[in-house]
């Protein structure tokens, strides 16, 4: 028995089954990212309104979908909403379960990208008689965005594998193909091996896109910051 | 169209529309081929039933815990996944028994392991597949083991065959416990060696909602056994159907209501 | 008050509490178009309160203020129509750092008063040049002095051509050899005839440029006066203490 | 058939199999983050050396550890590694998976907190003759933990469920003993319902403890940020 | 210079480059046991490079600097040994955030020098009331006003009983009333014979306290002599314009 068959990765590599749950995977990524990031902001704007009224539903919010299994909000979605006559499509359940989901982590995101925004920048854009809308769009969010990259980052990386999650609900995947397209062979590793391909690329692509971010949204503060903070411990 | 279809729109949950469940992760009874088409004895059954009925049915690939969920959400008809029968679940669905499964006992092509009986399973590690009836039955039967005060049996679960296969080929575990049907398909890869097979004998089943749905799904089965449709599509899988003395029929009582 | 116009601010009993702490308790002051006023005091007088609340920064909480003839009555028309007429210049200069210069200076024309980008960028540039830091203009906050940073932060302000300017001790966060540069601006601005109310410790300026100094103490004017008046006799001991203190 | 059995729900809360899990999932957690946070915090501080030869290998790490799903990472370790002579035990294999997986996103989540202590507090330190180790311990460490907690929650949150991958290879936590009871009687809400239960009250847990983080790492740095940094756009 | 004792610190020929970027070239600067020195320039000039190379918190690229006899080699023990007989007061204090004033006195004695927890609490607590914020003591930084927060700075380098103190712009930081208590603090230390290094503007200080001015420009030293004579004539003409600039 040989340990890994080469010839078989490179053809699961291209095998166009696979490829086509890349495709889902990245759909259902890109839409629980925006959708979530909208989402996330709003409630962490009802949570740091001050507002009690507001704030509270954020955070019971932000502590129930955070606190559910992803799997259990799908099957629920999926299988209890219709019981209340609520019935959507497998692609709507699983979008809103990833959505709903997803917007409970980036609200922590987004929180504290604008914790560290300095208070002075509102003050300015009302100075400047800003409106309400022209400060959060153009002055603050563009400086907590900045901070939001990384861990945004780190949740996009998670997502791309969460979405798996929704073969639960028989949205298949990469992941779920992988695990179909290896019960003809038992080639376990061999099918693992292309997937791993495919999520390393999706990761790639994504830190081109990081990197691009960061350049883009640290630009300018860069000339500041790269001279005060620093990580010059390391040397004595 | 020519015909006209055999169950009626109220019975269903999609009009003109039969929608069956599946978890393709089973050869051969049910998986899929590298372009992802739905392959396997319960997708041909499928199929002919279909045509019989004079209905489309559709297999709708999902994960069995989303299963019964779906069904009482309204979203499918049934159960089309290899499911074993056993007296709770003909409570909760209309249950059609169609084929009969045993279990067997896999080791490494290598292995000079030999086994008399399922005594031998006790004190070693098996790995088996989740949610599978190999699961239940090995679990029972180490818990009665274990009751009499013999040692019971390690019992690791994966979530599919191949990762069953995957920790015996890895030496994780001592043997796999396989159903029948994926056990001597592994053997013509030879990828393993049985050492014990006829284990726990029980009858796979079909699940539906409705029982006129069930009724009908009866008679297509017992029209493929007048005309030996029926035997040859085992024949084919090398799979076992159900004994010549065995009805197809709806087995236990169906939900209570 | 000299003049028989509106006065530029107006101010009665203004009252302001952060908590159970008066920052601001019975606060009167008019002040006319054109004058140039001069507010010092310890730290925690309640100075930057004071202008703030001019602006509406901060919410006062009893008694009333008028700028222009507007009166600040929490309605949000209000707070837009007296922000229209002022302009604010702070100690940290509070630039957008993720904007240049010049879209630091054309935004809220743009966004506000619905400027042209051209027309915009055209009177941006003009008012950089006018304080001299008309080549920075592509450059980012960051890359710039403090001293040219206040400078483009002035500029900014004035793209909204403001009626009154109010400064939050403009000089406080630069280092000697800038202050110099940003005083020059703002004595420029005065000699054209714009309100200022500025907070600030510099009495060379202060004795220059200022028509009326105003000295606060634990959230209330203590006294007020021509600036050569002021600084050689002083009628408190308030002030009087805290003139020896800052002059060494 | 009812649709939602309470009784079977409160029978299946206080099931002893499924309380097993809790102790499973709590235990997975718990090693890595606490395993996954110190190796993390290596690879962060390799990354940030700014020194190429371990640098390098800490961004490889990063993209790779966390570009690949867990699932496989896990599948891997427990079945590729036995054919190279390396045999781990289910639990071994879990850990081992789990804290190289999870110290990729700590690594990113370090790195971002100790960008935002200011350089002059490494200064001070020298300028004191501190050690580069106490430097390390009690100046700057404490200062960038104060901006990994709310990410670090996001983490620990999402850690709770992604144990339940190590079920692939025969690890039962909460969510794998779920799937296991749900089989007897297919009360798939009920289970998943007791489940939510549990997750919540872990939930819950940690945030209790965040709460703590927050104010313990945040005590001094409020009475300074709060009056700088603020949210305070929502109002004009 | 007039002391036959090692001098407390001897720059010669110190070179450092920041990339392409020469900060100083050629600096030779002899400093006796006990001297005041005040080091004052333009932005720019070097002044703060100058005094962290001293310390080692910046690396020198070419010349030798000894401190208290020590050659900085590069080696861990010369930099630790410098160290240890030098204080650094920095521009924005520095202080620890998170701990409390107390526990920043204590740190360093604590760790470094291994005294038990009551006898660091003791020296910090005498220090403390020397710069009169003894009562600040369990406050955390936070809290203190600018005045304070350097007070504190200072009693935390002081707990490491330098021999040497180096100051970088101490007062630039702070409101103009918080200024005159950290001078008087300076001042008290200058008077108990300690070897002082000061980078500021304060002329005042400079006058009163120093026995030599060092004036910076472009990297390196253009003039230096004692206050009285620098101030009312300087060599220089970048001197002379520097003071005009700077008194207004
Ligand atoms: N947002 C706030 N919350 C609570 N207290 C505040 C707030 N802003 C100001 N204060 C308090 O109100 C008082 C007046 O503050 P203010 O900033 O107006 O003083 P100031 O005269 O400008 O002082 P400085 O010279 O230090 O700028 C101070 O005691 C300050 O602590
Ligand atoms: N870490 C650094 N990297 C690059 N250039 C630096 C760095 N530190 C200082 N410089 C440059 O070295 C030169 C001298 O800087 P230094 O801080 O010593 O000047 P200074 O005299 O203290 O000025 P200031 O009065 O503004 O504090 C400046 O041009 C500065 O831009
Ligand atoms: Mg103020
Ligand atoms: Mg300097």
């Amino acid at each position: 028995m040989t340990i890994f068959n080469f010839d078989a990765f490179v053809n699961y590599l291209f095998n166009s089954f696979l490829l086509g749950g890349v495709g889902v995977t990245i759909g259902l990524t890109v839409a629980a990212v925006i959708g979530g990031l909208c989402l996330g902001m709003i409630i962490a704007l009802m949570r740091m309104s001050g507002k009690p009224l507001l704030a509270f539903p954020a955070r019971f919010y932000i502590w129930f979908f955070r606190g559910t299994p992803l799997l259990i909000q799908l099957v629920v979605i999926y299988a209890g909403l219709p019981l209340f006559g609520v019935k959507l499509s497998v692609l709507q359940s699983a979008l809103l379960g990833l959505i709903l989901n997803e917007a409970s982590y980036m609200a922590e995101i987004v929180r504290t990208g604008f914790l560290a925004v300095p208070k002075g920048q509102t003050e300015a854009g009302w100075s400047l008689n800003l409106s309400r809308r022209t400060i959060f769009w153009r002055v603050t969010l563009p400086q907590a965005f900045r901070l939001m990259v990384p861990p945004l980052g780190n949740s996009i990386n998670g997502l791309l594998k969460a979405t798996s999650l929704a073969s639960v609900i028989s949205v298949e995947e990469i992941m779920r193909r992988s695990d179909l397209l290896m019960q003809e062979q038992f080639q376990v590793l061999e099918v693992y091996a292309a997937a791993t391909i495919y999520y390393l690329i999706l990761t790639s692509l994504w830190d081109l896109v990081q990197a691009r971010l960061e350049r883009r949204f640290g630009r300018s503060v860069n000339a500041t910051t790269a001279s005060t903070t620093s990580l010059s411990f390391l040397r004595r | 169209q020519t015909c006209t279809p055999a169950i009626s729109d109220d019975h269903l949950v999609e009009p003109g529309k039969l929608m069956l469940s599946i978890n393709p992760t089973n050869p051969p009874q049910q998986y899929v081929d590298d372009k992802g088409q739905l392959q396997g004895l319960n997708v041909e059954l499928a199929a002919e039933v279909a045509e019989r009925l004079c209905i489309q049915i559709e297999l709708v690939r999902m994960d069995f815990p989303a299963m019964i969920p779906a069904m009482n959400a309204g979203r499918i008809d049934g159960l089309n996944t290899g499911m074993f029968w056993n007296e709770e679940r003909s409570k909760l669905m209309y249950t059609v028994p169609y084929s009969q499964q045993s279990i067997s006992v896999a080791v490494l092509p290598d292995s000079d392991v030999q086994m008399a009986g399922d005594q031998d399973l006790l004190g070693k590690s098996s790995a088996v597949e989740v949610n599978s009836y190999q699961m239940a039955w090995l679990n029972k039967f180490s818990e009665t083991a274990a009751a009499e005060g013999k040692s019971a049996i390690d019992v690791r679960s994966f979530p599919t065959a191949s990762n069953v296969v995957a920790a015996l080929r890895a030496r994780q575990v001592d043997n796999a416990v396989l159903v029948d049907s994926v056990a001597r398909d592994l053997v013509g890869r030879g990828q393993v060696k049985e050492v014990l097979s006829g284990l726990g004998k029980t009858r796979a089943t079909l699940a539906f909602r409705d029982k006129a749905v069930a009724d009908a799904i009866v008679t297509a089965l017992n029209e493929m056994r007048e005309d030996g449709s029926y035997d040859a599509l085992f024949e084919k899988f090398s799979l076992t159907p159900l004994a010549q003395d065995e009805p197809l029929e709806i087995a236990g009582p169906g939900p209570a209501n | 008050m000299t003049n028989s116009t509106v006065p530029a601010v107006k101010l009665a009993g203004v009252m302001k509490r952060f908590g159970n702490f008066a920052a601001l308790s019975d606060v009167n002051l008019d002040i006319a178009a054109g004058e140039k006023v001069v507010i010092c005091g310890p730290s925690g007088s309640g100075k930057s309160t004071l202008i703030r609340c001019i602006n509406h920064i901060e919410q006062h909480d009893g008694g009333e203020i008028s700028v222009n003839g507007i009166r600040l009555d929490r309605s949000a028309a209000s707070v837009a129509k007296v922000r229209s007429v002022t302009g604010m210049v702070f100690q940290n200069f509070n630039l957008f750092p993720h904007m240049t210069v010049l879209e630091n200076c054309t935004l809220a024309p743009r966004s506000t008063l619905k400027l042209s980008r051209a027309k915009a960028e055209a009177q941006a540039m003009e008012l950089l040049s006018k304080v001299r830091i008309g080549d920075q203009a592509r450059k980012y906050p960051g890359q710039l002095s403090g001293g040219q940073q206040q400078r483009a932060a002035i500029a900014r302000s004035l793209c909204m051509q403001p009626k009154i300017m109010l400064f939050d001790e403009p000089t406080s966060a630069l280092d000697p050899e800038m202050v110099k540069e940003v005083l020059e601006t703002m004595k420029a601005l005065a000699g054209e005839g714009m309100t200022m109310i500025c907070v600030t410790h510099e009495m060379g300026f202060a004795r220059e440029v200022a028509d009326r100094v105003v000295f606060m103490d634990r959230g209330s004017i203590m006294e007020q006066g021509r600036p050569d008046a002021f600084f050689s006799n002083p009628h408190t001991d308030r002030a009087r203490q805290f003139l020896s203190q800052i002059i060494h």
